[in-house]
This record gives structure tokens, C-alpha cells and sequence, in this order.
């Protein structure tokens, strides 16, 4: 499911197992996508579909619990999954960077908020410390931190959830990285901040011309923000489109209830149609398309192995035997 | 009977804040109506005060002044743990914003819904508890081979189902929802919601539904409120706020629902500054001063009271002086 | 309460996945309660199967070696080392146990009021914890022997008090979690009274991390008991308990007699670390936050 | 952050007042007429009602209490019968010997638990781990006059490695003049060496035993700290930062792990205190643990009170070291109060 030429980042059958003391989580099986230079990928998917879990294993920061059991992670052509662990940190920041959800959880406790950014700048630039600190403060004002001086020393708790997030976001530019993922960067805050949140990211990639990976829950969200939107479902990608022709004329049948089931400003009630049943366990057994006991469409022919990957109109990909 | 099913007069609650002499003002002098039927739809972010609100209403907490009224007999006066043994108990109950909290792990499904029954319906013997429970459990469709287990053993649409299930088992006259669907997916929070609005017209129930997404609102209910640091800021119809909204604060949360099209994005309203602290807020100031984009001087003296905008829309904001924009 | 055969049946299902999973990664598990379970077949039959009278001397037979006859050797008036060990099993066992449920009882009954209360009741409660916390507690046992005099329910006594502050915080901070949670207010919406609400929906789901807690202050009260009897300040001569036992041999130490002392630290070491396991082994069970 | 001391100060009172109150009850609980006890089993009841009157004991108790802490306050412990000294003159001059012992104990054990801690927690599931973690859980399951008996015989009598286990210098040392009361520094401050070694050599088991006795705990806390904090949001925001592993495990790990550790020293300082009587005992130490145990057999109350009293303030008083330590690492503690 491939547009490989030029990508930044190529995700191929990347796939994950966690070990649980219920038994083992097959979390994401054979996930294949792409992120090119400066476009806007968003990732889309419910709980336990598996998409923070893809982000921390492009992160090279996965669970101790969890393990890649096949696939590549291959950025600008290398594997980065091959590479040694000293030369895979050489990416993580100054290539690619993150923001994670729940940005208070998320730094030092105990280290003022300025120092952070500044053991990044002190390991990616050539920087002095009093250079980095400039940086640093410059980079505050940048992500619209009022009174720079002032919260350089400030500590997170002493900050509130929206400021930890923007600190969160500067901390991940902090590097210039080409690539940026954002891990729910606004879940958990209120509606008017998210929004400004969202914003900021936006500005930022635009302005540096980053690459950015949009990870939530919110299928409008990253509609109105992505180039492309990968859907993902239990542990499988099963849609691949740009955005406009994702809403527009969704192929996967999954795709079509979240979207139906996802409220917008002009939506009734009536319109919400409910997805059947609900996201099956992954410790089971599972058959190999895995939206199959969900699905209104499902045939026989739908048991058979492997799960297919469909290219169906030029960059539009489905993983589904009977799309729509 | 004549008058609103539920009047709140003039409802204040504070709370010390821990070794200091000062106090968070949680609520702060909220007056409202429900209607017998009617949905009522309360709209605020996290720390607004709605869920100190919903808890004078459902008389979990006790006010630091003003009225509760229920069928016009006066209940926020009654102590909370009267209240419990009172007979008006069952008349309004609640469904919980996380289905796993609001769940006691070791009861299992039917020991849950039975729990109110046997304390406020009377119903002790086995045998019926078990027809009611069962009763109450088709109601909100809850498989019959469910009942036997352990929350942690439940997903999150089957927990709200039985949260629901035990809220209702009493047939209360009204139901608060708070934010009943923001622990769940999209996929399961239709779901529920096509089930409240099931049981409301099949049991009659009044509902007070409380939410920090305004389009979610919008789709259930008869009438909203929207909160803003303890006070109303703005209430009416639910499409009419929607569509015409006055309050800045409302604006702003409206321009921020995403449209999920991605050619055609609304203009968005940028707040300015940050949320203020609800600890002893200055009395003549607005509330909404400190994010306001067309705040002015005036704001800064007065605060301002809801002022009717038409026949059943208020606003709280010193622009809309003289009933008109 | 009414609970349909596949409920039932799913659970059971869960348990025996989650048990299978626990021995598989611990084995040590499996060794404690082997243990365990030899520990208290000792406590409860060894002074019929003990090959000697444990308080029986020989005057012909001090400090004897281990031998085929006296496994552990014999101690400085005689006794059979081995039949003394054994039997004081059984002291050693219900001492600590004793003092462990009588502290668990109290502690975290009034660790629960403490926090749900509060008022009056959680002042008097945190009072009375704080100031037994502000001892060294050993050197506090000691100092209350000393003064109560060393009988039996004094030692038990004295040995619960010491443990009491641990549950009651313990059970203080539990409730205090639980007080504000959404089935908590679900039941007083249910019509449930305050009293009813603490001993039904939050005290239960405050036991298991209590109920770890015991295990493991089981193998410290061990500990604490031998401790007293060692100094002088527990069980008195001839009783056969292993603090004295090993009182008695430690001055033969010196002099290379070292299994008079030996045998019963032995026993208390295994009987201790039994129980540590066990508690570790009940941890992994309980908390979530462990599971990798 | 001079007002957060304040405030700690202020926060360890109630648990002194709480450590008198409970000394002076201890003392009332004595078994018996304490004034028939003081006068001696051949007293007559006139002689016995004579001392009942000078202790006080025909006051209420309020005024009993009033006494006792006027007695306190003067220095007044009361007199030990055994040594015919006052209780606070005996209590100062063995004092050094107990806390020279506790603090060896404490020291080697945090210099070798913390490391052990951190060893086992960055190594999850490896050999290593799994010695470190046996290790931690024989440590905790061992009797501590158990391991010192061990200890003794294998190491003075198998080996003969170490001295008799009979004191703080062996019978031809002379000992230092008195300074801090510590041989090791005292001896260092004459430029003594063979003092020194002297007194180290009697050192090394006594500070063994406390030594393995407090390095379970702290090494299991240590561990268990450093895989929470491992685990963590922010460690895993520090590694895809990229930051060098030295800077994710020393800045943004350690120093956070440390926090529970800190808070676990109090608990194993009172527990080495408890422990050092047992030592005293058998190493024949002569601190105020052995002095208290001397005392026990002789029925004199007077020094196991002092005892007790002594050891519950340096303990009070180690909390609020703990405390200001405490707030120092942690801006949460030091900003917010």
C-alpha cells in the first residue's frame, strides 16, 4: 500500500505483539503506509486500533511489553528498525520528533520546563548553553508561551494542561525535525484550547516544512487538517485516501460507519448510524480480516487468507475483498 | 400539576481550598428551569462548575445557598443523607460520565441494577428482584448472560448499559446524564445515544444532559445552557443557539467543531489568554473577561446578568445591550 | 447473588489464565506455597511426630553434633534440637498470626472510618498513628514489653500495636480514593446510607492491597517476636521458640558449636521468607500496574 | 524555603509531644507499686509511702505529667539503679558508640542498595535482576542476630579474620580522646592511625550485619522506583527526545526514582535502630542498646525509658532532616507550601 517514491517515511507490514498476562495482543498486524516530505498524514481509528502503538514504534520508544515481529520502519531509505541503538537516537529528535498525549504526564516532573527543551537543543545543535537558552526562549515565544523568561523556570505542574502541550510541542521542534507526529495533541483539553492547539502544530509544520503525522480518535479533526487519512481498526490499516475523497466516497465498509457514526455540525440524530458489534478481542483467534463479525458486507470468500490490499483508484487503498 | 418539573434558584456552592482562607466558587448564583419532557442540554469545558451543578440537582452535594425545587417543593434545604432515605430519592437519578468508575467492581451486573430496587423500591424478595432486574435489563438491552458478571468483565458499552439500567430501574421523573458517552469510541457512543433517546419517549423521563461537546448537544436535546466559569452564560433553544449564537464564549465553541470537510473550514474564533482561576473571582468583573476577544471596559466593572434575546434566548454579555446585536 | 452459569464459567476462565500465566512467570510462587503448606502441617502436627520430648534434658548428651540420632544436634542441656525447631513452629506461627489479624482487624477498620468520616474520627485516628510512627518501632515494642510485663497476649498485643499505623494508612489512603468514585456516589443515589455504603462498596474494594500488606507484615512480625524472645523480652525458657532457641546457642557460636544457633534461625529465616514470597506472589495477583 | 522549614519544624512537633506523652505513660503502666518497687523488697510501708511522695506518684496525673516534663526540660531522666549514674550522663557517654554503628550501617547500605537498585531496574529480567532480587528477598526473610551470629562464626571462628567480637577497641588499644565520641573520626582528628585500624577492624562486622540487614529494603525500593520511573511518560519523552542514554538515566530517571527512596530512609533508619539493640547484644557494643538490655535484666526502668525517649527523638529528628531533603529535590514540595 505503497506510494514509495520520495517518501520520508515508509511503514511496511509493520507488525506488533504484546505480551499480556492474559496472553498475547496481536496489536497491529502487517501495517503498511507512507508519509512524504511535508504532507499531513492523519491516522484515524478507535481505541485499541493501534495507532499510538505505531507511533511508538516509529518512535523507537514501544513498551518493554511489546515486540516488532516483522515488517520495516524505513525513513529517508533506511531501515530504521536494523539499525544499531546509538545511531537510531541519532534520529529520534533532530529527524523525526513527537508530542505525546497527556503533555503534563509526559515531562520531567522535576526539571524546569526550559531545561528540557534545552537538553534537545544541547544535543542536536551546536549550541552553547547560553545560545540554547536563547533558543530556548525563542522557541516559547514561538509556540505562544506568554512571559518566556518567566516559565523557562517554571515547572510543569505549576502550568496549565494547554501550556503543557504547547511546552510539548516545542520540546518535539526543538530539533527541526523533518518529520513531527502528533500523538493526540489535544485530547484532554478544552474545546477553545484544543482548537489553538491544533492550530499551532499546523503553523509550525507549515512554516518549517515538516512532514506530520496526525494521530486521534476524532475523524473530523483530522479530516478538515490531513493530505491523506489512514483508518485503522482493530490492529489493521484497512483504508488509505486523501481526505476529500475519504469523505466524499469511502470504500471500506468500516470507513463508511465511522463516518456515519461520527456527529458533524449538520448531522441529526437520525443520520448516526451505529457500528454493529464491537472491536473484537486480539488475544482470540481472528480471522483474517478482523472487521469481518462487524461487517454487513461480509461474505465467505472473506475467511480466506491473507487480508488484501487493494489499490483502487490511484493512491486510494483498501484492505477489503468486497469494497464499497 | 402546573410549573417546571425541576427550578433552581439563585445556586451557589464554594469550596475551601485546602490551607488557605480562600474558595473556589464551583457554582455561582445559577437559576434555571426543566420542563416536564423536556431535555435539557448543559454545555461547559472541564472545570466550568457543570458537574458541581448536576451534583446539587441530584442532591449528592449540599448547596451553600440558594433553592432546589422539584415539582415546587423545596429539596436543597433537605440534608444529602435525609435526602437518601427521603422518598424523592428515587426520583432523580444519574448515569456517570466513566462507565468502569461508576461501577462497584465487585458487584456484578445484576447485584448493580438490583441495588437501588431493594433500597428504594422495596423490592427484597429474590424472585421479583429478579423479574425487575431482568425487566429493566431488556430495556436497555442488556444480554440476560450478562448479568452475572463483574464490571472489568464487561466492555464499555455493555458497562454504560448497566449504569443506565440501575439509573432507571426506579423510573425517575428526571435523569441526569453526565457526559454519559465521553469515556466511549464514536462507534459505541451512537449507540447509547440512540438508546437514551429510546428510553426517554418509551418511559417519559426529563433529562438533564450535560456535555463539554456543544454539536453532541445540539443533537438531543430541547434547550441549552452554556456554562462558563460557574456561571450561565447563554441558554435557548438547542438549534438556535447553535445557529445563532450571541455569547462570545459560545462562538468560540461552536467555530471549533471540526467540520470533517476539508475544503470547507469555518472562520475560527481565537480565545485570547487562559482559563481563569475559579478561587475567589473578583464579583464585578465577567467572567469571561480574561479570554474574551471583544471584551471593553465596561466588562471590567460590571458583570453582566442574561438578558432575554427574543422570546426564549438569553445571553450574558455586555455587546448584546438592548436585546439586539 | 444470581449469578448465570456462563458468568460464572467466564470468570472461572479469566482466573485459571491469569493463575497459569502467574506460575508460569514466577515458579517461586508454587515454592512458598509448598511452603507454606508444609509450615502449617508442622504447626499442626509436629508435637506428635517430633522424635524427642522438646523439653526433655540429658545430662549425658549436651552439645552434642548432628548426628544420625540428633539430626540437629543437641543443645547445651540436651534437648533435641530438631523436636524443639519443630515445635516451636506452632508458637511462632499463631503469635504472628495473631498479631497480624488483630492489627489487620483494627487497623483497617479504623483506617476506613478515618477516611470516610473524617472529622473528629480521622483527627484521633491520625493522632494516635503518627505518634506510635514517630518510634523506632522495635525500640516502641520494647519500651511496652518492659512496661506491660512479657506475657503471651501482651507480646500479641504489643506486636499489633506496632503494626496497627501500617493498615490504617494504608486503609486511610485507599478509602480516600475511593470515597469521590462514581459507584460510590451511584450508591448514595441508590439509597444506601453512609454506613451502609462504607461496608459494602468501599471497604471491600479497599481489602486486596490490605490483604497483601498482611502477607507480607506476617514474615516482619516473625521477625519482631524472635527479636523480643532473642533480647529477653518475649517468650521466656524453656519454651521451645526460635528467638530464644537461637539466644541460648549464640554464645556456643563463638566456641564452633554454631547448630544450637544454626537449626532454629534456619527455620525462622525459611518461615519468613515463605511468607515474603507469598506476599510478593498475592502483589502480582493484585496489582494491575504490574502486568507486563 | 526557610518558610518550608518552618513549616517541617512546626509539622514534627505534635510527634514529639505524642513520644513524651507515651513515654510517660509507659512509665505509669509499670507492673505493681512503682514506689514499693523503688524502695526495695525489705522497706516498710512508711519508707515506701516516703518515696512514693518524692516521685510524686500521690500528685493526679496531669500533675504527674507536669513533673515529668519539668524533669525533661531540666535534663532530668532520673537515676539508673544498676550504675548509680544519672540515666542522661550514661545515655551521653555511650550514644556515640550506638550511632557511630548506625550510621557505618546506614552508609554501606545505601552505597550498596542504591547502585544494586538501579543495576537490577535498568537490566529487567536479566541474571542480574533476578541475583539482585533474590538477594533482596533473603535479606528481608533474615533474622538479623541470625546473619550477625553467621558472621561472627565464620569470620572469627572458621576464618579468624575479624576480632573477638567483644567491643568498640580490643583489650590493648587504648581509646582516643573524646571529641565527637566517634573513634573513627576521633582517631583520625589525633592522627592516630592505629587507632583507627583498630577501631575499624571492631567496625567492620557490626556494620556488616545492619549493613545487610537495611540493603533489602533499600535496594528493593530503589529498583522498584527506577522501573515506575523507566516506565514513565517523561523518560519515554526524554528517549524520543533522543537524549544520550547517560542524560535519560542520570537527569531524567535517577533523580526522580530517588524521591521514594529518600522517603524509604526514615523507615530504615528506625528499623537499624530497633536492629542495633539486637547487634549491641551480641558484638558486645557498648551503645545505649546494649546499656538498655543491661537494664531490662535488672529491672531498672529508668534507663530503658531514656532509651526509648533518646531513640524516638534522633528519629523525630531524622524525619525532619528527611523532610527538608525531601522538599529539596522536589519543586512540588517547595514551591506549593
Amino acid at each position: 500500500m505503497t506510494g514509495e517514491a520520495g517518501a520520508l517515511l515508509v511503514v511496511e507490514d509493520l507488525s506488533i505483539e504484546f505480551r499480556t498476562r492474559e496472553g498475547i495482543v496481536r496489536a497491529l498486524e502487517r501495517a503498511s503506509f507512507t508519509v512524504g516530505q511535508a504532507e499531513t498524514v492523519g491516522v484515524v481509528g478507535e481505541s485499541g486500533s493501534g495507532k499510538t502503538i505505531t507511533a511508538h514504534a516509529v518512535m523507537g520508544v514501544l513498551h518493554p511489553a511489546g515486540r516488532v515481529t516483522g515488517g520495516s520502519v524505513r525513513f529517508r531509505g533506511a531501515d530504521l528498525l536494523a539499525l544499531g541503538e546509538e545511531e537510531r537516537r541519532g534520529y529520534c529528535g533532530r529527524e523525526m520528533a513527537i508530542a505525546f498525549q497527556n503533555a503534563r504526564a509526559a515531562l520531567n516532573p522535576i526539571r524546569p520546563v526550559g531545561r528540557q527543551i534545552e537538553d534537545v537543543l544541547l544535543r542536536h545543535t551546536d549550541l552553547g548553553r547560553s545560545a540554547a537558552r536563547d533558543r530556548a526562549l525563542e522557541l516559547f515565544a514561538r509556540v505562544q508561551i506568554p512571559d518566556p523568561p518567566r516559565l523557562h523556570g517554571a515547572y510543569p505542574f505549576e502550568l496549565s494542561g494547554g501550556m503543557c502541550q504547547r511546552v510539548m510541542i516545542a520540546l518535539a521542534v526543538a530539533g527541526s525535525p523533518a518529520l513531527l507526529i502528533a500523538d493526540e495533541p489535544a485530547t484532554g483539553l478544552d474545546v477553545a484550547t484544543q482548537c489553538a492547539v491544533l492550530e499551532l502544530i499546523e503553523e509550525l509544520a507549515h512554516e518549517n516544512r515538516m512532514a506530520m503525522l496526525l494521530i486521534s480518535h476524532d475523524l473530523g479533526l483530522v479530516g478538515e487538517r490531513a493530505d491523506r487519512v489512514v483508518v485503522m481498526h482493530a490492529g489493521h490499516v484497512v483504508e488509505i485516501a486523501p481526505s476529500a475523497e475519504l469523505f466524499a466516497a469511502p470504500r471500506h465498509p468500516y470507513t463508511a460507519r465511522l463516518l456515519a457514526t461520527t456527529p458533524h455540525p449538520d448531522s441529526r440524530l437520525a443520520d448516526l448510524r451505529p457500528i454493529p458489534g464491537s472491536v473484537p478481542d486480539l488475544r482470540e483467534a481472528l480471522p483474517p480480516c478482523r472487521y469481518r463479525y462487524r461487517c454487513e458486507r461480509a461474505a465467505p470468500e472473506c475467511d480466506e487468507p491473507p487480508l488484501p490490499r487493494v489499490e483502487i483508484t490511484p493512491g486510494h487503498f483498501v484492505a477489503c475483498r468486497r469494497p464499497l | 400539576m402546573s410549573g417546571p418539573l425541576l427550578a433552581v434558584r439563585e445556586a451557589r456552592k464554594r469550596f475551601p481550598v485546602r490551607g488557605t482562607r480562600r474558595w473556589v466558587h464551583a457554582v455561582d448564583g445559577v437559576n434555571f428551569t426543566i420542563e416536564a419532557g423536556e431535555c435539557l442540554g448543559l454545555v461547559g469545558e472541564s472545570g466550568c462548575g457543570k458537574s458541581t451543578l448536576v451534583r446539587l440537582v441530584a442532591r449528592l452535594l449540599e448547596p451553600t445557598a440558594g433553592q432546589i425545587l422539584l415539582d415546587g417543593q423545596e429539596i436543597g434545604s433537605v440534608p444529602v443523607t435525609e435526602f437518601a432515605r427521603g422518598p424523592l430519592r428515587a426520583a432523580i437519578q444519574m448515569v456517570f460520565q466513566d462507565p468502569a468508575d461508576s461501577l462497584n467492581p465487585r458487584f456484578t451486573a445484576f447485584d448493580t441494577i438490583a441495588d437501588p430496587l431493594a433500597r428504594l423500591g422495596g423490592v427484597k424478595d429474590r424472585r421479583t428482584q429478579a423479574e425487575r432486574v431482568a425487566a429493566v435489563a431488556d430495556l436497555v438491552r442488556l444480554p440476560d448472560e450478562l448479568l452475572g458478571r463483574l464490571p472489568h468483565q464487561l466492555s464499555g458499552g455493555q458497562q454504560q448499559r448497566v449504569g443506565i439500567a440501575r439509573a432507571i430501574a426506579l423510573s425517575p421523573k428526571l435523569l441526569i446524564l453526565d457526559e454519559p458517552t465521553s469515556a466511549l469510541d464514536v462507534s459505541v457512543q451512537a449507540v447509547i445515544l440512540h438508546l437514551l433517546v429510546e428510553l426517554r419517549e418509551r418511559l417519559g423521563m426529563t433529562y438533564l444532559f450535560v456535555s463539554h461537546d456543544l454539536n453532541l448537544v445540539r443533537l438531543i436535546s430541547d434547550r441549552v445552557l452554556v456554562m462558563y466559569s460557574g456561571v450561565i452564560v447563554e441558554s435557548g433553544p438547542a438549534g438556535e443557539v447553535f445557529t445563532h449564537p450571541y455569547h462570545p464564549y459560545t462562538r468560540a465553541l461552536i467555530s471549533a467543531i471540526p467540520v470533517a470537510d476539508p475544503g470547507g473550514r469555518r472562520e475560527r474564533i481565537r480565545l485570547i489568554g487562559e482559563p481563569q482561576s475559579p478561587v475567589d473571582p473578583r464579583p464585578t468583573v465577567c467572567r469571561f473577561y480574561g479570554r474574551c476577544p471583544e471584551r471593553f471596559d465596561r466588562c471590567l466593572r460590571e458583570m453582566p446578568a442574561l438578558r432575554a434575546m427574543g422570546t426564549s434566548h438569553e445571553v450574558a454579555c455586555h455587546r448584546y445591550e438592548g436585546g439586539s446585536r | 447473588m444470581s449469578a448465570p452459569a456462563s458468568g460464572a464459567g467466564f470468570a472461572l476462565r479469566q482466573a485459571l489464565r491469569h493463575g497459569r500465566h502467574l506460575l508460569a512467570e514466577n515458579p517461586l510462587s508454587l515454592v512458598a506455597f509448598v511452603m507454606m503448606v508444609s509450615f502449617l502441617g508442622l504447626a499442626l502436627l509436629g508435637q506428635w511426630i517430633v522424635p524427642f520430648d522438646p523439653l526433655a534434658s540429658d545430662a549425658t548428651a549436651q552439645l552434642q553434633a548432628p548426628s544420625r540420632v540428633h539430626w540437629f544436634g543437641t543443645d547445651q542441656v540436651g534437648r533435641d534440637i530438631l523436636s524443639r525447631v519443630v515445635v516451636a513452629t506452632r508458637l511462632d506461627l499463631a503469635i504472628s498470626a495473631s498479631a497480624v489479624v488483630l492489627s489487620f482487624a483494627a487497623g483497617s477498620v479504623a483506617g476506613a472510618c478515618a477516611g470516610f468520616y473524617g472529622g473528629w474520627l480521622e483527627r484521633i485516628t491520625s493522632r494516635v498513628v503518627d505518634t506510635i510512627m514517630a518510634f523506632p518501632l522495635f525500640v516502641l515494642a520494647m519500651g511496652i514489653i518492659v512496661a506491660v510485663g512479657t506475657t503471651l497476649t501482651n507480646i500479641i498485643i504489643t506486636i499489633a500495636v506496632i503494626n496497627f499505623p501500617s493498615y490504617a494508612r494504608m486503609a486511610r489512603a485507599e478509602v480516600n480514593v475511593r470515597r469521590e468514585a462514581g459507584y460510590v456516589e451511584a450508591a448514595r443515589l441508590a439509597g444506601n446510607s453512609p454506613g451502609r455504603i462504607l461496608a459494602l462498596h468501599v471497604y471491600p474494594n479497599c481489602l486486596p492491597p490490605l490483604i497483601v500488606q498482611a502477607s507480607m507484615n506476617m514474615g516482619w512480625a516473625m521477625l519482631s517476636v524472635a527479636g523480643l524472645s532473642f533480647i529477653g523480652l518475649g517468650v521466656r525458657p524453656p519454651t521451645p521458640e526460635w528467638g530464644i532457641m537461637v539466644s541460648e546457642g549464640a554464645a556456643f557460636m563463638i566456641s564452633g558449636e554454631w547448630w544450637a544457633a544454626f537449626f532454629p534461625g534456619l527455620a525462622l529465616m525459611l518461615a519468613v521468607l515463605t511468607f515474603n514470597l507469598l506476599g510478593d506472589a498475592l502483589r502480582d495477583l493484585v496489582d494491575p500496574r504490574r502486568r507486563t | 524555603m526557610l518558610r518550608m522549614i518552618g513549616r517541617r519544624l512546626a509539622a514534627a512537633l505534635p510527634g514529639v509531644i505524642g513520644v513524651i506523652v507515651v513515654t510517660f505513660l509507659l512509665n505509669r503502666a509499670l507492673p505493681g507499686d512503682p514506689a514499693a518497687y523503688f524502695a526495695g523488697p525489705a522497706a516498710t510501708p512508711r519508707a515506701i509511702e516516703e518515696i512514693r511522695v518524692k516521685l510524686g506518684l500521690d500528685k493526679s496525673l496531669p500533675e504527674q505529667f507536669g513533673l515529668y516534663v519539668r524533669d525533661l526540660v531540666r535534663g532530668d531522666l532520673g537515676t539508673s539503679l544498676t550504675t548509680g549514674q544519672p540515666v542522661v550522663a550514661d545515655l551521653r557517654a555511650r550514644l556515640p558508640a550506638s550511632l557511630e554503628l548506625t550510621l557505618c550501617g546506614l552508609l554501606l547500605a545505601i552505597a550498596v542498595g542504591v547502585p544494586l537498585g538501579i543495576f537490577a531496574a535498568t537490566r529487567p529480567g536479566s541474571w542480574a535482576d533476578h541475583i539482585a532480587r533474590v538477594l533482596m528477598t533473603m535479606g528481608n526473610s533474615m533474622p538479623v542476630f541470625f546473619s550477625a551470629l553467621l558472621l561472627v562464626y565464620v569470620f572469627y571462628y572458621l576464618l579468624g579474620w575479624a576480632p573477638a567480637p567483644l567491643g568498640r577497641l580490643d583489650a590493648f588499644t587504648p581509646p582516643p580522646g573524646s571529641v565527637t565520641g566517634s573513634f573513627l573520626v576521633d582517631s583520625l582528628l589525633m592522627r592516630d592511625g592505629t587507632v583507627f585500624l583498630a577501631a575499624a577492624k571492631q567496625l567492620v562486622l557490626p556494620t556488616a550485619t545492619l549493613g545487610l540487614a537495611a540493603l533489602a529494603p533499600i535496594a528493593r525500593i530503589t529498583r522498584a522506583a527506577m522501573l515506575g520511573v523507566l516506565a514513565s511518560d517523561y523518560v519515554r519523552t526524554a528517549r524520543a527526545g533522543g537524549l544520550a542514554p547517560r542524560t535519560v538515566l542520570y537527569v531524567y530517571a535517577l533523580r526522580n526514582a530517588l524521591l521514594p527512596v529518600v522517603t524509604a530512609l526514615g523507615i530504615v533508619f528506625a528499623f537499624l535502630l530497633g536492629v542495633n539493640v539486637v547487634v549491641e547484644k551480641i558484638y558486645a557494643w557498648p551503645g545505649i542498646g546494649s546499656y538498655a538490655l543491661e537494664a531490662v535484666m535488672t529491672s531498672d526502668y529508668a534507663p530503658v525509658q531514656g532509651f526509648v525517649l533518646t531513640m524516638a527523638m534522633i528519629y523525630v529528628a531524622l524525619n525532619l532532616l528527611i523532610d527538608i531533603l525531601y522538599g529539596v529535590i522536589d519543586p512540588r514540595v517547595r514551591i506549593e507550601t
